[in-house]
């Protein structure tokens, strides 16, 4: 059983890092969020994976539905505006490449080895979610000990829609 | 027997309801039917002079089933008062009433009806009056457009008035009081495309509301103090309250009477409602309405006694009744100075009425309500028979100004006569009605305790001279003096008016001879005394000297007797003293109606446009723009100005320190900005490329 | 129970990071930008919810710091792209590579 | 065997029918409005059965469910989680039984006049029935967190009538409704955490009311008194946060106005009794050191003087009705404020009155606008000579919302004033005193200003008004439906009264 899971995880990750690739090589803006969309879903069966069903659904309705929602929104307003990935390995971008290789090598060594040093519970996955009811918990948990929580992200997100109407309405419209 | 009463009197106050309410039915479908474009403003008056009177279909509708629901009011009132004169006791009541609101706390709001004395007294005159001028109304408005909106509006005020007269409680007397006020409203502004008749409307409705205001919160801190508004119940409740509580409340509840019945300094009203047609007029604005603040004072009287009650002292609080007798005798005063030198004739009625009102208020402030009802009878019927004959000289002549009138006497013998009879009763000749009543209220103010009540008495005898001037003044200008040469003309036409334009004056003309030959005191029978006995069961009238009714003929005679000097046998001084140099300012500022309604009009224009152009200014500009626009979305950059002042002045100050090497390395620097942004995000992954591979070396090393 | 080694989310979010830096530097377009940053604050989530998943402890905070990011991730998207709709306005265009009114001069 | 299921179905019904209204479009847009106005009617009828049934529950005990004092009783498990659970729960009581008719009846008159529209015609109506769904289920919520979803749900489709079928500042009134409404229901959500946290984790509103009785600490509670008020009175609104309402009436198209002036302020008032005075211990009312009925004395009052001056120099006709549904509105605050029965009632019967006067005053406007092509009262002139039967009509609701006697207003008003005067007017040294005194002497000044307005458009001679045909029947029927209600209410406010005093008798006992 084990292998099988292992085996889903690393087949789900590649696909999430080829639709992550595929969001900015490809050439209409559109598509490149479609495949966001694909990549956010990807995460969040990583997350799935990982015992956060919750969080899975939260990832997919707010951040693949909603946030989705006001790129496509921005895209057809600031016009179907055409660009070229220069994914050509011109030599103007050989260096971001090489940075962003780096970049990776530093960052994966570093989490393992820090990772390494801690000594964690081994590798084995405590997956809540099996045994009590991972959505159940995080409910208790909101609602009682952290329910302050979803006020506070009320107030932000409202302060982000105040902010962002204030900076979309022309002059005139106020 | 009781219930038999008690249907008599729902007889009375339903049936012009519903008259008004198939009259307003059938006006609704009317102006569906013809889409409003029918109603001019103006009067045909001489289309049907030419044609002879012929009333339309519509007119003959609308104006039977008018007359005919008030007539039916008056045949039940009638029969209620033969019962209950000659069945009940003096004193007696009978109430019937439901709740109102439905829930218990509030169980002793009720309404229904109250059947006593007062009530069936003030009934009988209103529904008499009612039906002589609705008889009246069908002849006057003919012609009009509107003839069934008026219709339906007037049938609703007497039925309004006639359940006002009739409330059990406050809280009913109120709501109808107010209705009145509505009737009134709608029936000045009856002509509803005069600009003035809307602006007279308004300002009634308003200076109403303004004693309404009062009025309410006086009952409503009685409620408080005593749980109940049933006028029934108050009499055993009152007895807990302290002087001061009782002052209080007499006091807010004249208010209303000052708004309603047009007391200083909220008179001015009537004047300008006489904007209204003459009907209108001669019901409301003389001998029914305006009495009903007499009416609900006489009606809640054991209230002001009890703030009466005892020695007046003026460290003590029981001062309710001289305020109300002072501002009655001071209103009286100026109103009747005012008729005196108002030439429009339906306006010099208006002034007269608020004088002869604030009389019977008078009365009432000196303690007896049996004088204040003796009164209103005789002026109301003598007063809505100069306004029935005012309107008729007016339909007949076309104009409002007296000065613009003269000689009628022969052209219109029929109202002349019944006018005539009329101003004698107003100007209060020796032996007719006013005479005896004013006689009545002169008396209690003399020997009232109320303070200064020889000053009061003074003054009431002086606004008794004024009135007989005056009466004398517009009867000679109208009849008797020969006219302007450029009216000629205007005069030579005029003939009296048909069947109901006059036959209901001359009932009316009638009815003060009768109540004149009533009146007179005899051994067997004394008027005042029956009333007395009936109204204030217990109380005896004072003795009165046989000099006080001799001082107050010697005063009449001496008013008939100089007005027809002045304005028949020796115009010419009169001339000289419109021409006075001290006269014509006096004379300009009693026309200004004293600046009382300047000084109304300047509080209601100018303070309180500015306050609310203020506020106004206070929502838009302070609380939208600069609240909403300005403190949230701007208020973040005043906080980062804030930072801004302590970047300048403490961190600068250390930059400063170290600004050469910023300096030398921003030139080196420089051509890093080349203000793209994924040039500078280019520069900062791979300087993060380079910590964190430093962070690696570290932990390798370890 | 089963083992899904902690490197893999930890690869899979590194992968991640580095690609979405990779499109910040690169893009031209201002959306796309936007895009490549959502994929690091995924890439971030991720971190979070692995070591939230696998501390012993349960201690639930990780997840909150993850709802959090969303909601952080949500706004910042929705005022990043009101400002990259004004400059739509004033400019025509969002090629942040035409954009250089940073630039010192 | 009782039946739970009265409510679900008058809750549901809008809810279903409107999608089903938007889909209808591509029979042809007429027949949207059709079956909007079907739904709408039947809800209507329903409602009026549900109010018989309400009455004589005692006949029908056995098919009607009552439970926590609530009649209709509905409770199902929704989410349950641990030990918390949040219950489907829907009931009514002498609060809320009137408020849903009102809803019914407002939604009928408001989609039969909207008729005029026809752009985007089967959206509208479909935003209008979730509307509707919405204001009813917030009546009618027992549970929080339902009443919160119901209460949120509102503001889309409301935004989005403004912002579609509105004047030509739309957009900004639109905005400046959302923002303000929803940002005050953001300090009520942290109200109701408060009180959740306080009545031991429940959401169910009886519950709550039990648990919190227990509660010790009166400072939390006030504080959560005052930040869901800040929720309600937004929505009232009382003044300082009131300059959304006449921007949104104003722009709104009238059926809109008529909604939002309706229904939409009547949820504050409603919540302000439901959560605050019925849900929240007596003791923050009442308790000496708690401030709560002064400041709402206070909040009424300023918004009965200051709209009242305010009004008196507005031109368009809509922002003076606008204006003066603040006002009115303070007269809700102050009869609560009253704390007596006749105080409470009175502002109950207020939100009724003004429920059915104000949507009247607003459709009035909208047939003057159309047909005379202007509602600034400048230029209107001489109404009664075009259309004598709007302006008959004008000049009733007018009066009727200037407090005439016999009609609607009158009876709100004298309860309310009647409380207040009962209530300890000689307290706070005097406060409540001249509280009461400015509050009753306001009431001229909405005379005055409502007279100026009549005398401005209704009287005079017609200049500028063009009347292009007679006001269509759709135009006129609401009003008189409307107009037959204030009349009725006024003469028999008993068959309201009766009903609320239910419940307020619960709050406050008779001695």
């Amino acid at each position: 059983m084990g292998w099988f899971l292992e085996a889903n995880f690393i087949l789900i990750g590649i696909i999430t890092i080829l639709m992550a690739f595929g969001t900015l090589s490809t050439k209409k803006v559109m598509r490149a969020a479609a495949f966001l969309l694909l990549t956010l879903v990807g995460v969040a069966l990583t997350y799935l994976f990982l015992g956060f069903e919750f969080l899975m659904g939260i990832q997919i309705t707010v951040y693949a539905g909603g946030i989705l929602i006001l790129f496509l929104f921005s895209v057809l307003l600031t016009g179907h505006e055409e660009f070229k990935m220069d994914l050509e390995f011109a030599k103007e971008n050989i260096v971001q490449i090489l940075i962003s290789i780096l970049l990776f090598f530093t960052l994966t060594a570093l989490m393992l080895s820090i990772y390494g040093n801690y000594q964690l519970t081994g590798n084995e996955l405590v997956l809540q979610a099996q045994t009590k009811g991972l959505t159940q918990d995080f409910s208790v948990a909101l609602f009682s000990h952290f329910n302050y929580v979803l006020p506070i992200l009320g107030v932000l997100l409202f302060s982000a829609m105040l902010g962002s109407v204030k900076l979309v309405l022309r002059e005139e419209e106020l | 027997m009781e219930s038999e009463i008690i249907y008599y009197a729902l007889g009375v106050v339903t049936s012009p309801f519903i008259g008004s309410l198939i009259l307003t039915i059938f006006a609704f479908i009317h102006y569906a039917k013809t889409h409003g474009h029918e109603e001019t403003e103006e009067n045909n008056h001489e289309e049907h002079e030419e044609h002879g009177l012929k009333y339309t279909p519509l007119e003959n509708f609308v104006s039977t089933i008018g007359i005919l629901s008030i007539f039916a009011s008056w045949v039940f009132m009638l029969l209620l008062a033969i019962k209950f004169f000659t069945t009940e006791h003096h004193g007696a009541f009978l109430t019937t009433s439901y709740d109102f609101f439905g829930f218990p706390v509030t169980q002793n709001i009720q309404v229904g009806l109250l059947v006593d004395a007062l009530s069936v007294y003030m009934g009988l005159i209103v529904t008499t009056l009612a039906l002589l001028i609705h008889m009246y109304a069908r002849e006057y408005m003919h012609g009009d457009k509107g003839y069934p909106r008026f219709f339906a509006t007037f049938n609703f005020f007497t039925g309004i008035m006639l359940s006002l007269v009739f409330s059990s409680s406050f809280f009913e007397l109120f709501i109808f009081w107010e209705l009145v006020g509505l009737s009134s409203y709608l029936l000045i502004g009856f002509w509803i495309f005069k600009p003035s008749a809307a602006h007279a409307a308004k300002k009634a409705f308003l200076y109403n509301k303004v004693g309404d205001v009062a009025l309410l919160s006086g009952f409503l801190i009685l409620y408080k103090l005593t749980g109940t508004l049933n006028f029934m119940e108050l009499p055993d409740k009152i007895h807990n309250l302290t002087p001061l509580q009782t002052a209080l409340i007499s006091v807010l509840i004249f208010g209303g009477v000052i708004g309603k019945s047009a007391q200083f300094p909220l008179y001015t009203w009537l004047a300008d409602a006489m904007e209204g047609p003459t009907p209108v007029s001669a019901i409301l604005h003389s001998s029914t309405m305006v009495k009903a603040g007499v009416y609900m004072v006489a009606r809640v009287f054991f209230l002001y006694w009890q703030a009466h009650e005892g020695e007046y002292n003026f460290a003590g609080d029981n001062w309710a009744l001289a305020v109300v007798a002072w501002v009655a005798a001071i209103t009286a005063l100026l109103a009747g100075l005012q008729a005196l030198v108002e030439n429009e004739i339906k306006r010099i009625l208006a002034y007269s009425t608020v004088s002869q009102i604030s009389y019977m208020v008078l009365a009432l402030g000196a303690g007896s309500k049996t004088a204040a009802m003796y009164h209103l009878l005789s002026h109301a019927t003598f007063k809505a028979l100069l306004f029935l004959t005012a309107g008729a000289v007016i339909h007949v002549v076309h104009t409002n100004n007296i000065w613009e009138m003269g000689n009628l006497r022969k052209k219109i013998p029929k109202t002349f006569t019944a006018m005539l009879i009329g101003a004698i009763g107003l100007s209060g000749f020796p032996g007719i009605s006013g005479f005896w009543s004013k006689d009545a209220v002169l008396a209690t103010v003399y020997y009232s305790d109320v303070p200064g009540n020889k000053i009061l008495f003074t003054l009431g005898v002086v606004t008794a001279f004024i009135t007989a001037l005056y009466t004398t003044r517009f009867i000679i200008v109208v009849f008797f003096r020969e006219p302007t040469p450029e009216n000629i003309e205007r005069v030579e036409h005029a003939h009296d008016g048909g069947f109901f334009l006059t036959i209901p004056p001359l009932i009316m003309a009638a009815l003060v001879i009768l109540e004149s030959l009533t009146f007179i005191p005899t051994p067997i029978f004394k008027f005042e005394e029956w009333l007395m006995e009936w109204l204030e069961p217990g109380v005896h009238a004072h003795e009165v000297a046989l000099t006080l009714p001799i001082l107050s003929a010697i005063v009449v005679l001496l008013g008939i007797g100089t007005g027809i000097y002045l304005y028949y046998y020796n115009y010419n001084i009169l001339a000289s003293l419109n021409q006075n140099k001290v006269i014509i300012p006096i004379r300009e500022f009693i026309a200004q109606r004293y600046y009382i309604d300047k000084v109304l009009y300047w509080i209601a224009n100018v303070p309180a446009m500015i306050v609310s152009r203020l506020l106004q200014d206070i929502d838009i500009k302070i609380i939208d723009r600069t609240i909403i626009d300005t403190w949230i979305v701007k208020g973040s950059l005043g906080l980062a100005k804030i930072s801004d002042v302590f970047d300048q002045g403490i961190i600068d100050g250390i930059v400063n320190g170290v600004w050469m090497i910023a300096l030398t390395l921003g030139r080196a620097f420089r051509k890093l900005q080349t203000g793209i942004v994924s040039n500078y995000a280019s520069i900062f992954a791979a300087a993060l490329v380079i910590f964190l591979g430093y962070v690696n070396f570290l932990i390798f090393i370890k | 129970m089963t083992a899904i080694p902690i490197e893999y989310p930890l690869i899979l979010s590194s992968a991640l990071f580095s690609l979405g830096v990779f499109g910040v530097i690169t893009q031209k377009n201002a959306v796309r930008i936007l895009i490549a940053i959502e994929l690091i604050i995924n890439a971030a989530n991720i971190n979070f919810v692995t070591f939230a998943s696998y501390n012993p402890n349960a201690d639930i905070s990780g997840w909150v710091f993850a709802l959090f990011i969303i909601a952080v991730a949500a706004g910042e998207a929705a005022i990043g792209l009101a400002i990259f709709i004004n400059v739509f306005r004033n400019f025509g265009e969002i090629n942040v590579k035409h954009l250089f009114t940073l630039r010192e001069v | 065997m009782a039946f739970y299921g009265f409510l679900s179905i008058l809750l549901w019904v809008p809810l279903i029918a409107s999608p089903i209204t938007y889909l209808l479009s591509k029979n042809g847009p007429g027949r949207a409005k059709v079956f909007a106005t079907i739904v709408s009617a039947l809800e209507f009828i329903y409602s009026l059965v549900l109010w018989y049934l309400y009455v004589a529950r005692d006949k029908y005990s056995d098919l009607i469910a009552v439970a926590d004092g609530f009649v209709f009783h509905e409770k199902i498990d929704w989410i349950v989680v641990g030990n918390l659970k949040i219950y489907y729960a829907l009931g009514v009581d002498g609060l809320s039984l009137p408020l849903v008719v009102l809803t019914t009846l407002i939604f009928l008159v408001s989609i039969i006049s909207s008729y005029y529209i026809h752009e985007r015609e089967p959206l509208y109506y479909s935003l209008m029935l979730l509307l509707m769904a919405g204001v009813m289920g917030t009546f009618i919520a027992l549970d929080l967190f339902l009443f919160y979803i119901a209460w949120e749900i509102v503001l889309v489709p409301m935004f989005f009538i403004i912002a579609y079928w509105g004047g030509p500042r739309r957009r900004y009134s639109a905005f400046k409704f959302f923002i303000y409404t929803h940002l005050a229901s953001l300090f009520m959500l942290i109200g109701i955490f408060i009180v959740f946290k306080a009545g031991n984790y429940t959401f169910y509103m009886p519950e709550l009311k039990t648990n919190l009785a227990n509660y010790a600490e009166l400072s939390k509670l006030i504080l959560a008194f005052y930040l869901m008020a800040v929720g309600f009175i937004t929505k009232f609104p009382q003044v300082p946060v009131h300059t959304w309402l006449p921007d949104a009436h104003v722009e709104a198209p009238s059926p809109g106005s008529s909604v939002l002036a309706g229904l939409l302020l009547k949820m504050g008032g409603y919540g302000l009794i439901r959560l605050g005075v019925w849900m929240l211990p007596k003791q923050v009312f009442t308790d000496p050191s708690s401030n709560v009925r002064l400041v709402l004395a206070l909040l009424g009052m300023v918004s009965m003087a200051y709209t009242a001056f305010v009004a008196l120099s507005q031109k368009d006709m809509k922002r003076l009705i606008a204006y003066s549904s603040i006002g009115h509105m303070g007269i809700v605050s102050l009869g609560i404020a009253s704390y007596t029965a006749e105080g409470i009632n009175g502002a109950i019967f207020m939100m009724i009155a003004h429920g059915v006067i104000s949507p009247t005053l607003f459709l009035i406007s909208g047939v003057i606008q159309h047909n005379a092509g202007t509602r600034d009262m400048t230029i209107l002139k001489g109404l009664w000579k075009k259309l004598p039967i709007t302006s008959t009509l004008l000049v009733f609701s007018a009066l009727a919302s200037a407090g005439l006697p016999s009609l609607a207003g009158f009876v709100a008003e004298f309860l309310t004033f009647a409380g207040l005067f009962k209530s300890d007017m000689f307290g706070y040294g005097h406060t409540y005193f001249w509280i009461t005194v400015v509050a009753v002497m306001s009431v001229i000044v909405v005379a005055g200003y409502y007279l100026w307005m009549l005398q401005r458009i209704v009287f005079g001679e017609p200049e500028h008004i063009k009347v292009e045909h007679k006001p269509h029947f759709y135009e006129i029927f609401p009003l008189w439906v409307l107009s037959f209600f204030i009349l009725l209410l006024g003469l028999l406010p008993f068959i309201v009264l009766k009903i609320t005093d239910q419940f307020v008798s619960i709050i406050i006992p008779p001695a």
